[in-house]
């Protein structure tokens, strides 16, 4: 399988964590959301010590669901509306 | 009829309540969350100045949708309001309102409570709470 | 901070849910009663065409009051906002709103469930519903 | 004791019975809730078919308590408020 770009997205406090809100990656084929957070962690060192959330085409994943070429991501903390 | 929206306008929590009002139901039962001063957080007071909420607005409002539909499905409710508001928010100003009409109020009080619960739990919307010497965002219904 | 009120006016739903929040509150849950246009009786489906309310006013308030003190000693909530309209209310107008603010929203649930039920077993209103051909005074929840 | 006079008022379905909103009750020194209502429904037949409430000086009040000269009376049908 080609490259892939993947768009990933980031809100409140990742987004400070990772000093943007939108980051491009280049994946080898078809991945794991999983392997995307090891990889945003490997580059962002500061969001190993959150409890992260992951979606995938603004569905909620689990890091076992995989991930499409131009799928949307968003990776995010707990959520605290209200 | 049912209703989910987000703003950074000023909520009124009135009209949101009128809007999911069908001509079968006789009462409506309205949540409204506003921004307050104080909080106790390790046992210490805090005085927040302001909030700022942020939300992942596509996803956020799908999530909304799912839980109006959702509360249809599980309780004899028959029209949902949901409105969340985001940016900048001032000490007693609504963040967020949950209105439910209902043939019986039992039902509303019952489905309002589910819905602002799960809101808590699963839209993507997070809040930043502004101190005097500092801010954080919150961690949610789980860290309180 | 407690208001309970009697008025001829349409009732600001929005304003009587924020009478009543304290700084230290983070919710508020009204209840928002109104004139519905179908009621179900003996399995009939009945077109309402407008409601008449009455009430023995001096004794009315008196009898909210004491609700909304027993309130605030049987739940952990802050405030109560009890307001009744009377005279001739049209279909979809309000005609009572009953707002609870607390510093935890289960015991502002909890609360506005019990003043409703409680306001329409006590407090002297009577409701006399107004159709096409003939009206009746309402026996109350009991009847329903 | 002596007479005494008692103001009585009615609402909504009660008013609508006895065709008016006050009635003006004499009766000799102390007396009951009770009696007030068996004289009302004496008074009135079509009263004796309904569920009747009575409050003394705005104060619901049950068929022993004494009504004192001056005293605010008000019989009503169950509440329907809300």
């Amino acid at each position: 399988m080609s490259d892939m770009r993947i768009n990933v997205l980031f809100f409140g406090a990742t987004a400070d964590i990772v000093g943007k809100r939108r980051e491009e990656l280049e994946v080898d084929g078809e991945v794991s959301a999983g392997s995307i957070l090891d990889e945003l962690r490997t580059r962002f060192p500061y969001l190993a010590a959150q409890k992260l959330h992951i979606s995938i085409e603004q569905e909620y994943a689990s890091s076992d669901s995989i991930v499409k070429a131009g799928d949307e991501i968003a990776i995010f903390t707990s959520v605290s509306g209200g | 009829m049912d209703h989910c929206e987000l703003t950074t306008e000023p909520i009124n929590v009135g009209a949101v309540a009128r809007r999911v009002v069908p001509p079968e139901c006789g009462a409506t039962v309205t949540l409204d969350g506003y921004a307050r001063r104080f909080t106790t957080r390790d046992s210490k007071v805090i005085e927040t100045e302001y909030l700022v909420y942020e939300a992942y607005e596509e996803m956020a409002l799908k999530e909304m949708q799912k839980l109006a539909a959702k509360a249809k499905e599980d309780f004899a409710i028959s029209n949902v309001g949901i409105v969340h508001r985001t940016g900048k928010i001032e000490i007693g100003e609504t963040s967020v309102v949950i209105s439910v009409a209902a043939p019986h109020r039992k039902d509303a009080f019952a489905a309002c409570e589910w819905l602002i619960k799960e809101l808590k739990r699963t839209v993507p919307i997070w809040k930043k709470e502004i101190y005097a010497d500092g801010e954080a965002w919150s961690e949610g219904e789980a860290a309180e």
